[in-house]
């Protein structure tokens, strides 16, 4: 349902960027005003507002504008995309999607080649330095054929498309912070949005895939306030990633007690005990996952069983293994303590050697102190 | 935030799990008090607290059903019912597919929504003169 | 031959064994040795914290057997020993120390922080930075026989009065018996007394037992000044008519440091082990009751107690055996706070009473004896050091304390019984 | 670099290099000192050298009665940053696990809320520690240049450590990635300073025993 609004939005000759309230396009569709309550009190509930600003937030809606929307994908799995479309395909979610006008998806839009490319030019032209330009996916630095769109390389794209943005929300890790193309050893020198855009304000919502829900919010935030929310020191919307999933955990007094899963079949993991052992990134990734969970707020990793991977974090790819429990060494100290203890105790007995020889060479210059030695001369 | 009856995957409940149970209940109770003493209505989103699975249903059983109990249709379903306490009332939003989507404890004589707005009357008013000038030329 | 800087430095590179490294590298600087340290407590100066007097020992360490400290030393980032270094630290080796060996028995790490001032006299002695008093009394040691210049005659004229007055023969360098006797000068001159008393004892107990008159001193100021080489020509000359009499037993006087000398310190000084035992005089009277050899009757109704001598008691290992002997005469024995092994020194063992730059440190410090002695009020000390005795007597003098001072030995000649 | 990066090092190669540094200084030290060797003693023992040694090694570690009334608080912060210190690292499940990944196994950890109070009693000591050490009169006579930079030292992983647990001023990584630096800054300054006490006492100890045992005296 949801795709069949995009694909519509898709074509920018049929909607009407930038014409009309929300409230004039959802009163012309029949939504009562009742329905618009509960859709702003969803919405304050998806963008983590507190129930009090409820008012606030329909009155924003009410008069906000169809902002114009290109959506941009680089080096990427889709699976960002696939995390937005399988999301609650909720009239209420749609609303916000049709809130703002998609020019420009290739992955979604029936438009392919030269005429997308067209839309999304036009989409630019007509709406420059107010379109919303999101991203998803790295751009490749190394040789720019390793991702290209229609013969047009993804850092060409990139400048070009934010040239005339009012904003950029970077989705998913990749954008934000280079992701799984970025990992070790980076064959494609894939970089993030923000190493490319300087001079725009960019919103990151990382995750991979980040949270349907928390990409809505942030688009929802952008619709309702006309401006990008309270970011933190990396670029995150701080409603949405102020806190770390440990801090939000429902599996925090077990960690409190000391009470842990050693392996994925024991006890402690049947009984839903802390899962910090078996590698959980909880206490270091920041992510809204333990409040607004996953598939319609049914459940997250850590209540399915699973540890946090910290998929929200830079270069959580390369953070020393996702089984790997975060006050563990990456790397085998054991066997480096070994190699360090026996060179040495080489170097020791060196060391050793010259003291005895020290000594014994003292104990040679010695000559039998007499009574006579007793007083300087 | 599942009420779809999601087995969970290796959990067993137990009392160190429904640890949230508790402090919200006492939320609600000096939200009451507040709405007695100076009518200051109070809203707590229950997709906001961080709780463990069957948690938030702890907290609907403990709160239990009471006298009113309204069903809205609007962008899907919603249920509304005041529960056995008087003045705290329980919203939840469904879409089309039932599931829900956000769900509110709302400590009020009257949850706003239940109430008619006024651009919907406007709206009736204009439906009922219009259809009432139909009857007359008709 | 004289003393130098470089004698000293080379001194104190012989010094540092495992032991040394191991107590340098675990001090943490906590101050504890200063509140067990009496030269601290009664005149609040840090400068006389135990540990602190073995700096110039933990300098050579630190920069001749340490790895850091040989890398330091390249660039000249270690901490020199010199003669104003060691000026500077003579009063505090020599007369801030009687190497009572409390901060050892204290140090949190275990570091023997006696044994290291110890060591550290042995660099100090050797660098010509031995107090005046010390090197004159070595000298007397070595060239007369005796710290305080006693010679054979005056100890032959000591026995003749002793035989006289008791009417025993005492045995002169008599071979093959069980038991040879050496005295501390201090005994011959102050107290015949003791002579006395053992004379009766053996008599009555039937043991065998000689004087030499070539070597009957015990003390030995090379260990109280801290050359060895020079305490092992002293041990020598004990060893050598011990061998020539063929004695089976050494029997260190009432004296603290002299039993250290030869009873732990000896061998090791020498170089090999003794072919003959070595006693304190107490441990050979405990060995009697024991033996039910040494009987006493009458009982003393005063209120006694017992100053531990340090080097008998908590460096020695002779705690029991006086207690036990005093059990047979005393009626009312009471012991002084911290008795026993961690008895507070009377403030003139370690040479310190042989050094006349102390004396005023060396009576300020009784101080805490007196504390101790004022916290029971006995009516009599019983002590087994003439050393100890004579200071305690001193200080009691100082503060007009009428307390009489006894020798265990002999009180236990006047309880003897008479059959 | 980012956080995320610099916790990556942090447990990486920084944790390799610090590990290198402390076994093979602490080894070459330990060493140094063992090799010196010591003269076997000649006189005739009263008592056990071996076991008397053994002995002091743990009994050394309660104070004497006079000791205790003469230095109470000396003693007490001392006691009570060790033992906070030692719950806090050795009872800690993120320690626990740590050490087990070197040295192959563990043992059951204490509640966090148990650790926590163990932090802050460790903290508050050891400002005593460094309030005694300032104001002591013989402490502060003694005190060198290195007894402050070893208090420093390990101060910092406890409160880095407090910090990190509680989440103060930074994100949960590069607190995490401070305290394990701070680790590792005691880690390499371990083996050159005093801190080698926490190995040597052991040895100094077992001299100190020894030696009083030999001749019958229980030290």
């Amino acid at each position: 349902m949801k795709k069949d609004l995009l694909l519509k939005d898709g074509n920018p000759q049929q909607g009407n960027p930038l014409g009309g309230t929300l409230g004039e396009s959802l009163r012309s569709q029949g939504v009562s005003r009742r329905s618009f309550m509960k859709f702003c009190a969803t919405t304050a509930s998806m963008m983590a507002l507190p129930p009090s600003m409820i008012p606030m937030i329909a009155n924003a809606l009410e008069n906000a504008r169809r902002p114009s929307v290109i959506w941009l994908s680089f080096q990427e799995c889709t699976g960002c995309t696939e995390s937005l479309t399988r999301a609650h395909t909720s009239t209420v979610e749609s609303l916000i999607f049709d809130a703002i006008s998609l020019d420009y998806h290739h992955t979604l839009q029936a438009a392919s080649g030269h005429a997308a490319e067209a839309a999304r030019e036009v989409a630019m032209e007509e709406n420059f330095g107010n379109y919303l330009l999101v991203v998803d996916g790295s751009i490749p630095l190394d040789n720019p054929g390793y991702s290209t769109i229609a013969g047009i390389s993804n850092l060409d794209m990139l400048t070009e498309s934010a040239k005339g943005a009012a904003a950029i929300v970077a989705v998913g890790t990749c954008a934000t912070y280079g992701g799984i193309p970025h990992a070790n050893p980076n064959p494609t020198g894939a970089v993030s949005v923000k190493d490319i855009i300087k001079d725009k304000p960019i919103i990151n919502v990382p995750g991979c895939p980040p949270i349907p829900v928390v990409i809505t919010g942030v688009l929802a935030h952008y619709l309702t306030f006309g401006a990008i929310p309270e970011l933190d020191h990396i670029g995150r919307p701080k409603v949405f990633y102020g806190q770390s999933i440990h801090d939000r955990c429902y599996r925090r007094p077990f960690y409190d007690k000391g009470q842990f899963a050693e392996t994925f079949d024991d006890e402690g993991a049947k009984k839903g005990w802390c899962l910090y052992k078996l590698g959980c990134k909880g206490p270091t990734t920041y992510n809204a996952c333990a409040t607004t969970k996953w598939n319609n707020g049914t459940s997250f990793p850590i209540e399915s069983g699973h540890p946090c991977i910290g998929c929200s974090e830079p270069d959580f790819w390369d953070g020393g293994g996702f089984y790997k429990a975060l006050s563990l060494p990456t790397e085998d100290l054991s066997k480096t303590a070994v190699y360090a203890a026996a060179g040495a105790a080489a170097a020791g007995v060196a060391v050793s050697a010259l003291n005895r020889g020290k000594k014994n060479a003292s104990n040679k210059i010695h000559i039998k102190t007499t009574i006579d030695d007793l007083t300087q001369e | 935030m599942s009420s779809v009856g999601i087995t969970q995957f290796n959990i067993q409940m137990g009392d160190e799990l429904t640890q949230n149970v508790q402090p919200l209940l006492h939320e609600i109770r000096h939200a009451l008090a507040a709405l007695l003493e100076s009518g200051k209505a109070s809203i707590i989103d229950l997709r906001s607290i961080p709780l463990a699975p069957g948690e938030e249903e702890a907290i609907i059983e403990a709160l239990g059903k009471g006298e009113i109990n309204a069903r809205l249709e609007a962008l899907g379903p919603s249920d509304i019912y005041e529960t056995r306490f008087a003045g705290v009332w329980l919203t939840s939003h469904y879409n089309e597919d039932h599931v829900v989507v956000s769900r509110f404890i709302e400590i009020t004589e009257l949850p706003a929504i239940l109430r008619s707005q006024r651009e919907d009357m406007a709206g009736a008013l204009e439906t009922l003169n219009e259809e009432l000038q139909k009857q007359a030329t008709s | 031959m004289s003393a130098s800087i470089e004698k000293g430095i080379n001194a104190f590179k012989r010094q540092v064994d495992s032991s040394v490294a191991a107590f340098f590298s675990s001090c943490v600087h906590c101050g504890l040795c200063s509140e067990a340290c009496l030269f601290y407590t009664e005149t609040g100066d840090p400068k006389r914290t135990p540990i602190n007097k073995t700096e110039p020992l933990r300098r050579i360490w630190k920069s001749e057997f340490t790895l850091m400290g040989r890398l330091g030393k390249m660039v000249g980032l270690t901490k020199k020993v010199d003669d104003a270094l060691l000026e500077e630290w003579q009063e505090l080796v020599y007369d801030s120390c009687t190497l009572c060996g409390r901060c050892s028995m204290v140090c949190p790490v275990g570091n023997d922080i006696a044994l290291m001032i110890r060591k550290t006299r042995e660099g100090m002695a050797a660098a010509g930075q031995a107090p005046e008093g010390l090197i004159g009394a070595t000298n007397r040691s070595v060239t007369i026989g005796s710290p305080m210049g006693v010679r054979w005659p005056a100890l032959r004229a000591q026995i003749k009065h002793v035989e006289e007055d008791t009417g025993l023969k005492i045995p002169v360098d008599v071979e093959d018996v069980e038991y040879m006797l050496l005295l501390s000068s201090m005994e011959i001159m102050n107290f015949p007394e003791f002579i006395e008393a053992v004379a009766k004892i053996f008599a009555k107990a039937g043991v065998t037992w000689t004087i030499s008159s070539e070597a009957f001193e015990a003390t030995n100021s090379g260990i109280q000044i801290g050359v060895s080489d020079i305490a092992a020509e002293l041990v020598q000359r004990i060893v050598d008519v011990a061998d020539k009499l063929r004695v089976k037993t050494v029997i260190s006087p009432e004296c603290g440091h002299a039993y250290m000398a030869i009873r732990w310190d000896g061998p090791n000084l020498v170089g090999k082990p003794f072919n003959f035992k070595v006693r304190h005089i107490l441990e050979v009277l405990d060995e009697l009751r024991k033996d039910g050899r040494l009987k006493l009757s009458g009982k003393e109704s005063q209120k006694l107690t017992y100053h531990d001598p340090c080097q008998i008691s908590r460096r020695g290992g002779v705690i029991d055996e006086p207690r036990k002997l005093i059990d047979m005469f005393a009626e009312d024995f009471v012991e002084m706070p911290d008795g026993g092994k961690m008895n507070w020194c009377c403030g003139a063992g370690g040479g310190v009473s042989a050094n006349e730059r102390a004396d005023e440190i060396r009576l300020k410090v009784f101080d805490r004896k007196k504390a101790q002695l004022e916290e029971i009020r006995p009516d009599g000390i019983i002590s087994a050091c003439s050393n100890c005795r004579i200071h305690l007597e001193d200080g009691l003098e100082e503060h007009n304390m009428d307390i009489p001072l006894l020798s265990l030995t002999e009180t236990i000649a006047e309880h003897l019984a008479e059959d | 670099m980012t956080e995320i990066e610099l916790l990556s090092w942090a447990r990486g190669p920084g944790l390799q290099i610090a590990t290198i540094i402390f076994v093979a200084g602490v080894v070459i030290r330990v060493l140094e000192i063992l090799l010196l060797g010591r003269k076997a003693n000649l006189a005739e023992a009263k008592g056990g050298e071996m076991s008397s040694g053994l002995k002091t090694m743990i009994t050394r570690t309660v104070p004497d009665r006079t000791t205790f009334k003469r230095s109470s608080v000396t003693i007490v912060s001392g006691y009570a940053f060790h033992i906070g210190l030692f719950v806090v690292c050795f009872l800690s499940a993120p320690h626990i696990l740590f050490l087990k990944d070197i040295i192959g196994f563990g043992w059951p950890s204490a509640p966090t809320a148990v650790i926590d109070a163990f932090a802050v009693i460790t903290i508050i000591a050891m400002l005593v520690t460094l309030v005694n050490r300032l104001t002591n009169r013989v402490m502060r006579y003694l005190t060198n240049f290195e007894d402050l930079l070893t208090w420093f030292v390990t101060f910092l992983p406890v409160i880095t450590g407090y910090i990190a647990f509680h989440r103060i001023g930074m994100t949960a990584p590069t607190l995490l990635a401070v305290h394990i630096l701070s680790v590792e800054l005691l880690l390499v300054v371990f083996p050159f300073t005093k801190l080698m006490h926490a190995f040597t006492l052991f040895i100094a100890r077992w001299y100190n025993g020894a030696i009083s045992g030999y001749r019958g005296v229980a030290s």
